[in-house]
């Protein structure tokens, strides 16, 4: 299987500090891949280089073949990369439907109409305020925005973060839909119920670096990995 | 009619234009959250501009279409060429390049005008009053508010209805996610730049044929727009018009009741509703 | 920068404006204006408050030391104390309504202030002349030529300039410093803020009212343009070009702005446009104005030299920064 | 003496419309270290902030050590005997960190500060108090250096030190950790619970490992309210706690 | 030979919002220097002193200039802040200094031994318009003026009201504006209102001609008679244009075609060297150096007093026919125009605005000016 994103010994500062020391990891086509690691090791930061809204220091992005790092986030986005990122950068001044129709692209395969299918909750809310959502809907707006933008790689940080149990559920059904469509994603997810219902593969990255690599069967069975590097052993 | 319905109708009038001057000031503090200190100065060269093309012997009409477009040009160059390289500076240094280009603009303007004011006919067809038993109100005046409240439709729809006017309210919150979503926003901050100096330009054209186009007219225009701006809120669209009518009606009608403090009044307005209503009439905490 | 060197620079600046210019008027001029943007720079600089409206406070001097002097005919010194109490009290109203906002408001908030000023006086024809002005402002005998009341001037700056390096580098300068860096933090270890900004106002106040005081005896009068909102922008300009943090830098700036500003009238009518230029250039090229400049060339030039632990000086003030975010 | 330093009763705040805090009930005692852990967004900071006076509370009353403090600005608060860290870092980030500390030890003697005569030698340097934090939080060797330039480490570190320069009574600290490396986190473990014995800690954390090991009472906070409270035992063992935050990675499990 | 120059200054505003007057004034006060070439032996240089239209950098400058250039005698001054100011810095100087603007202080209460003033001040621009176009109109009746708040305007506003009450003219409404005003819609509105037959304008500059122009787009023109007392010709009528100068009268100072002898002249000279007509800044500034260096020829030396002493009383031809300085209080006694505009299609030239009504002298006695001189 071929590579649709190709990152290798990826690097990022934030000011002085050297937050990102290395991170080497792939996505295959239509593959799902998850970023595991606790808070601060550098997830969001590996997913905003990639994204181009944090701007790499050394290392080197390849995005079905060519070479990303550096461009700026919106020439990224424009290849086919969506990020939504944690705090889901829902617009509050704008309508739901401004916020569908700004990420519009019009060879997407999923138009207004697609996302109000999937949706049913925004549809009957597009009149309202981005701001007058509940975390939920903002979660699945801005996952929606994200399709309507043609992605070809969607990365997800921590999309179902705060969610009731109920959301949570409807959110990792749609993620499954838009991988079967072909779609790769690259989620990080605290949530590790989640991650392994949908994943192919994991990572986990500590203190800026690639730790560990696993296929979701091993990392399933393999306890001592995610209390090591997760933190898990506490339930 | 009493004077004072009088004064309101005519307040309407001055105010349209006021809105058009400051809305412009308002959209651009909306986006890139710094007050452009040389939005008078496009509202200058607009004046000029309409002069020049009459002298040449173009229609006024053509005028009010060329003269915004090309001075457009010239704030998307300048937001390429100048601004874009103190965004990242401490606040003084966005007044200090604004005052600066809005001194050389007017000095430009002298430079090539000479220091006396010239006059700007109004056009044929708008010549003469209208005259409604006692009222009398010029038509070009008219047509200057009937043209500006469609302008003004038309801007609210730029700005509420398309997706540049998303982007740019998009972009006033978040410019990082609206590039994430693979729209260039410095784009849209040239854009935007370069339709506020088109609708100060508009402004200029408009006012030419009232007030004639003279060198100051720019640091006296924007200490108007401020105040406008101010009141209504920054970066409000609906904040402009408010406050653009509201102030060409106290203006109005203080010419009546109490002459002198006219201008005073108007600056004891603004204070006045920064210390009740800290961001305006229509403005958003910023 | 240790305190003696700072005054020493000043000192300097002083027996060397003599040597340089042939006009004792100009002179005086750079000192006044150096005051002015002294008042500036301690908002701007040390509390991060960029303040729009100095040029009341300097109106107000300047209308007080006239109406003093040629009405109730007070001996000088007593006069020029009360232009510096009016100008403390001026800043006490202004700050007291201003320093409720914040960021642009609160820009705005003291160019309202300093428009209505400008009418206020305008209007109120029996205390300031209106357009006309006062006129008439005397000055004593033994300072009657320019050169002579430059010395006066000098002495005066001195003493102001020693006594604000004192508040700078005291306790409540240091506090006013952590308040411009971070003003939320600062108000939750302990500080009220409005307190701190109110008296940074206040002394900022004093310190412009005597400038505007020694400018109306300079001239002889008190006219309206001293309460423009022209002032107080150049005194902003002034401020900024010098550059914010250090109180040596007002006076670079002022020197550099009134000196230019004289030569440049001289050329060619036009002159404001290479002002404004100028402006752009400072603006687009300078991180921290003249100081600044001046600073880095020092520090690459002896870069050897271990420095003693610098006085903190910010890159920028993050007040404003925090207006982009 | 009563033995609870901190008491809220039903304390509100709405932003606009949404309530972020629906009516929390808490006594904190004297000499403990008590934490308060719940999902984001659970209304944790904005606790903080209604304690600390950072924010004004919609409604409720706030008792701290015998006072009502309910309408009291935070810098008032401050001289009761509250100082706090930040959950984002907020430092002055151009003065050193002697500076920093300086003047946050000074904020509990407001008057001093209003000195427009003295220099901060002598007497009010304070150099005993920095001296002491300073070791304290390991940031010796850069107490001369501006407190933007350190790491995010040291300065969660200094964040922490601004706090305890004010020698309060009670000390807040909002996620302590929250980008802290691995190594460091021993450290600021150690330092948390050494400060029992003069102070009483708040703490806000979402690193369970610190949480667990050195709490006295543990407070679980969900939608603006208090889920449970108990022995960090008890609320490891709390089904409800486990659903709401600690999780158990099912995500079918009805709340 | 090397004898020193005689220096005079002219400080006016070349830039700011008058930079237009300063341009001219330049200009004029060139070629009187140029015409005389030396007196006394000594050649004549002049300097211009760019005031910004401060008064306090006006002072600043005129201090230097007879400071470090020995400058003495000072032509200049348009507005009438800066005026008054500069009046008192030359005094103190050892310098003299003569003026066109328009404030009645300066030979007022603020006069002083060492300043002159060319332009007729108030009260004499109102006699000299509102009183003939009262004698041309009796049925005109009802007046309404309009009026800047400000010493100059309430000086303009009081000499009408004397004449209208002595003439029984019904004063049907004044509206004030402040200095910074350029939106009179308002005002004419009022005005409008009070349906008089005759508008008094009051302002000057920029404002007048903003008044002017925004009262024709009302067509107030077409139903009442426009009377702009203090007008500054043929600069103004150049903003204004045809156009909107038709059928109305205008107060002025100067106009080019009078027909004196030193008018011609200067008319001449202008055209030859600078292809252009004389306007009111050039020909006042030309004017006010003429007297300055006709008073040192008659002195016979550049002491400020002796050439005070030679210009009290002074009698020669000026632009506007026979003019007179008077002693008690600096006045140049001259004459005051009443203008009106003509039709485009009439113009003979393009600096033909306008045609002359009447011209004559009016001025307060001395007693009445406030001038402690004597
Ligand atoms: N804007 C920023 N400025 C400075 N440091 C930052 C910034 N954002 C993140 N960091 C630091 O960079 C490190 C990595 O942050 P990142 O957000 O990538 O972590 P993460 O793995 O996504 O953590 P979490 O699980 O908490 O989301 C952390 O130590 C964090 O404190
Ligand atoms: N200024 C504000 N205006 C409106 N809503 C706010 C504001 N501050 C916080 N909120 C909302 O209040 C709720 C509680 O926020 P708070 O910061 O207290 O959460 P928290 O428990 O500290 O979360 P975290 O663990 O992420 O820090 C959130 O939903 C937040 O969005
Ligand atoms: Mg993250
Ligand atoms: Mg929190």
């Amino acid at each position: 299987m071929s590579n649709i994103l190709e990152v290798e010994g990826l690097h990022a500062h934030y000011g002085k500090s050297h937050v990102l020391q290395g991170v080497s990891m792939t996505v295959g086509e239509a593959e799902l891949v998850t970023l595991l690691g606790r808070n601060g090791a550098g997830k969001s930061t590996t997913l905003k280089s990639i994204a181009g809204a944090v701007a790499p220091t050394g290392g080197r992005v390849r995005f079905q073949g060519a070479d990303i790092a550096g461009m700026p986030a919106h020439r990224i986005a424009t290849r086919g990369v969506c990020l939504v990122p944690e705090h889901r950068g829902i617009f509050k001044l704008l309508t739901v439907e401004e916020n569908l129709l700004l990420g519009l692209r019009r060879q997407s395969p999923w138009q207004l109409a697609d996302i109000y299918r999937i949706f049913p909750r925004l549809k009957e809310r597009r009149r309202n305020g981005g701001g007058q959502l509940s975390g939920g809907e903002q979660q699945m707006l801005a996952i929606g925005r994200a399709l309507m933008n043609h992605p070809r790689l969607l990365i997800l940080d921590e999309p179902v973060e705060g969610l009731a149990p109920v959301i949570v559920e409807e959110i990792v059904a749609q993620l499954k839909t838009i991988k079967a469509a072909g779609v790769a994603i690259l989620l990080v997810e605290q949530n590790l119920e989640v991650c392994v219902q949908l994943a192919d593969r994991h990572y986990i990255v500590e203190q800026g670096v690639i730790v560990h690599e696993a296929g979701n069967e091993a990392f399933m069975a393999d306890h001592e990995v995610k209390d090591r590097y997760l933190g898990v052993g506490l339930a | 009619m009493s004077v004072y319905l009088l004064q309101t109708i005519n307040g309407i009038g001055i105010g349209m234009l006021y809105f058009l001057l400051a809305v412009g000031l308002s959209i651009v503090f909306g986006l890139l959250r710094f007050v452009n200190f040389a939005h008078g100065a496009f509202y200058l060269l607009g004046a000029y501009l309409c002069f020049q093309a009459l002298q040449w012997g173009m229609n006024f009409w053509l005028a009010l279409v060329l003269v915004p477009l090309f001075v457009g040009a010239l704030g998307w160059l300048a937001e390429k060429l100048l601004l874009r390289r103190v965004y990242a500076k401490a606040h003084e240094f966005h007044i200090l390049v604004t005052v600066g280009l809005a001194l050389a603009v007017q000095e430009i303007v002298i430079v090539f005008w000479g220091p006396l004011g010239n006059s700007v006919a109004t056009p044929d067809l708008l010549q003469g009053v209208v005259m409604w038993g006692s009222f009398v109100y010029p038509k070009y005046r008219l047509f200057v508010i009937g043209f500006t409240a469609v302008l003004a439709v038309l801007l609210w729809w730029v700005l509420e209805g398309t997706r540049l006017g998303s982007a740019v309210r998009a972009g006033s919150e978040s410019t990082e996610m609206v590039s994430l979503l693979g729209i260039n926003v410095f784009r849209v901050f040239s854009l935007v730049f370069a339709l506020g100096a088109a609708t100060a330009a508009l402004a200029g054209v408009l006012a030419a044929p009232i007030r004639g186009a003279e060198p100051f007219m720019g640091v006296e225009a924007l200490a108007v727009a401020f105040v406008v701006v101010v009141i209504g809120g920054l970066g409000s669209f609906g904040g402009a018009l408010v406050g653009g009518l509201l102030i060409g009606i106290v203006q109005s009608l203080m010419s009546t009741i109490w002459p002198p403090g006219a201008s005073l009044m108007v600056y004891i307005a603004m204070a006045a509703v920064l210390l009740l209503r800290p961001h305006g009439l229509l403005g958003r905490k910023a | 920068m240790p305190r003696k060197i700072t005054f020493l620079l000043a000192l300097i600046a002083v027996l060397g404006l003599p040597l340089v210019l042939s006009s004792g008027s100009l002179a005086s001029e750079v000192l006044i204006y150096a005051l002015a943007a002294l008042g500036c720079n301690l908002l701007l600089g040390y509390t991060g408050l960029l303040s729009f409206g100095q040029g009341i406070f300097f109106g107000l001097g300047s209308y007080t030391i006239a109406i003093l002097l040629t009405r109730l005919q007070l001996p000088m010194p007593l006069a020029l104390a009360a232009a510096v109490a009016m100008g403390a009290f001026g800043a006490a109203v202004v700050g007291w309504v201003a320093i409720r906002q914040r960021g642009t408001y609160f820009v705005m908030l003291t160019l309202a202030f300093a428009q209505m000023f400008y009418f206020i006086a305008y209007t109120a024809t029996g205390l300031t002349g209106g357009d006309n002005g006062l006129l008439d402002v005397p000055r004593p005998g033994f300072m009657d030529t320019p050169w002579k009341y430059y010395a006066f001037v000098a002495v005066v700056f001195l003493v102001a300039f020693g006594l604000l390096l004192r508040v700078t580098d005291s306790v409540f300068g240091r506090t006013l410093l952590a308040i411009r860096d971070n003003e939320d933090r600062a108000a939750a270890v302990g500080y009220d803020l409005k307190r701190f900004k109110l008296l940074a106002f206040v002394i900022s106040g004093a310190v412009t009212g005597l400038a505007g005081g020694l400018h109306a005896m300079m001239t002889g009068i008190a006219p309206l343009s001293n309460a423009e909102y022209h002032t107080s922008e150049m005194i902003l300009v002034i401020t900024v070009i010098g550059g914010t943090g250090n109180l040596f830098a007002s006076v670079l700036g002022s020197a550099f702005y009134v000196l230019l500003a004289d030569w440049l009238s001289t050329l060619w009518p036009r002159w404001l446009l290479l002002l404004g230029l100028l402006l752009i250039g400072v603006s687009i090229g300078m991180q921290r104005g003249l100081w600044g400049l001046g600073e880095g060339a020092w520090k690459r030039i002896f870069r050897k030299t271990p420095a003693a632990p610098a006085a903190p000086v910010a890159p920028v003030s993050p007040a404003a920064q925090g207006e982009k975010a | 003496m009563s033995d609870v330093l901190i008491e809220a009763v039903g304390v509100t705040k709405h932003y606009g419309k949404f309530a972020a805090l629906g009516g929390v009930d808490l006594k904190i005692r004297r000499n403990t270290v008590h934490s308060v852990i719940g999902p984001n967004g659970a209304g944790k900071t904005t606790l903080f902030h209604m304690l600390t006076g950072t924010g004004m509370t919609t409604g409720g009353r706030i008792l701290f050590d015998g006072h009502d403090v309910t309408r009291e600005p935070d810098h008032k608060r401050v001289q009761r005997g509250m100082a706090r860290s930040f959950q984002v870092t907020a430092l002055f980030a151009s003065l050193p960190v002697r500076e920093n500390l300086r003047v946050a030890a000074q904020g509990i003697s407001p008057r001093q500060a209003m000195n427009c005569w003295r220099a901060p030698v002598g007497e009010l340097a304070r150099t005993q108090v920095v001296d002491e934090v300073l070791q304290r939080i390991g940031l010796e060797r850069l107490a001369n250096t501006p407190a933007g330039e350190l790491s995010h480490g040291q300065q969660r570190r200094l964040e922490v030190g601004m706090a305890l320069a004010a020698r309060p009574k009670a000390i807040f600290l909002d996620e302590p950790t929250s980008g802290m490396g691995i190594d460091d986190l021993d450290d600021m473990k150690q330092l948390i619970r050494g400060l029992r014995d003069a102070h009483t800690v708040v703490l806000i954390e979402h690193n369970m490992n610190i949480v667990m090991d050195i709490s006295d009472t543990v407070t679980v906070m969900q939608l603006g309210r208090v889920l449970a409270e108990g022995l960090p035992g008890d609320i490891r063992a709390d089904a409800r706690v486990r659903t709401a935050y600690l999780g158990n990675m099912i995500t079918g499990g009805k709340a | 030979q090397s004898a020193e120059a005689i220096r005079f200054g002219c400080p006016v505003p070349m830039s700011g919002a008058f930079a237009a007057n300063g341009k001219f004034a330049d200009l004029g006060m060139k070629l009187a220097i140029e015409q005389y070439g030396s007196v006394l032996k000594r050649p004549l240089a002049y300097t211009v002193l760019d005031t910004e239209g401060k008064p306090a950098t006006a002072v600043r400058k005129v201090q230097e200039a007879s400071q470090q250039q020995g400058a003495k005698f000072f032509a200049g001054g348009i507005l009438s802040s800066e005026a008054l100011a500069m009046g008192k810095e030359a005094e103190k100087a050892g310098g003299l200094f003569i003026t066109t603007a328009g404030a009645d202080e300066i030979t007022g209460k603020d006069c002083n031994p060492a300043t002159f003033r060319w332009s007729v001040p108030t009260f004499g621009a109102i006699e000299q318009t509102v009183r003939p176009l009262i004698a041309s109109m009796p049925k005109a009746k009802r007046w309404y003026t309009i009026t800047p708040q400000y010493v100059f305007g309430d000086g303009l506003l009081s000499a009408a009201k004397n004449i209208f009450q002595e003439k029984g003219i019904e004063h049907v409404g004044n509206s004030y504006h402040s200095l910074t005003e350029k939106e009179f819609s308002g005002y004419l509105t009022n005005a409008m209102a009070a349906k008089p037959d005759v508008l008094l304008l009051l302002n000057f500059g920029a404002q007048s001609s903003a008044a002017l122009r925004q009262a024709v787009s009302f067509g107030m023109h077409k139903n009442m008679t426009i009377l702009m007392a203090w007008a500054s010709g043929l600069e103004q009528f150049d903003e204004l244009g045809a156009d909107l100068c038709d059928g109305v009268y205008f107060g002025a100072q100067y106009w080019h075609t009078a027909d004196t002898p030193l008018n011609k002249d200067l008319v001449k000279r202008t055209a030859d060297k600078l292809k252009i007509v004389p306007n009111y800044s050039l020909a006042g500034s030309y004017i006010c150096t003429k007297i300055l260096i006709d008073g040192i020829v008659k002195a016979g030396s550049v002491d400020q007093k002796a050439v005070i002493a030679a210009l009290e009383g002074m009698k020669f031809d000026g632009l506007t026919g026979s003019e007179e300085i008077r002693r008690a209080d600096h006045q140049v006694v001259k004459d005051y125009y009443l203008l009106k505009g003509k039709a485009k299609s009439k113009m003979k030239d393009a600096a033909d605005y306008v045609d002359v009504v009447s011209s004559g002298k009016s001025f307060l006695p001395v007693d009445k000016t406030g001038c402690k001189l004597a």
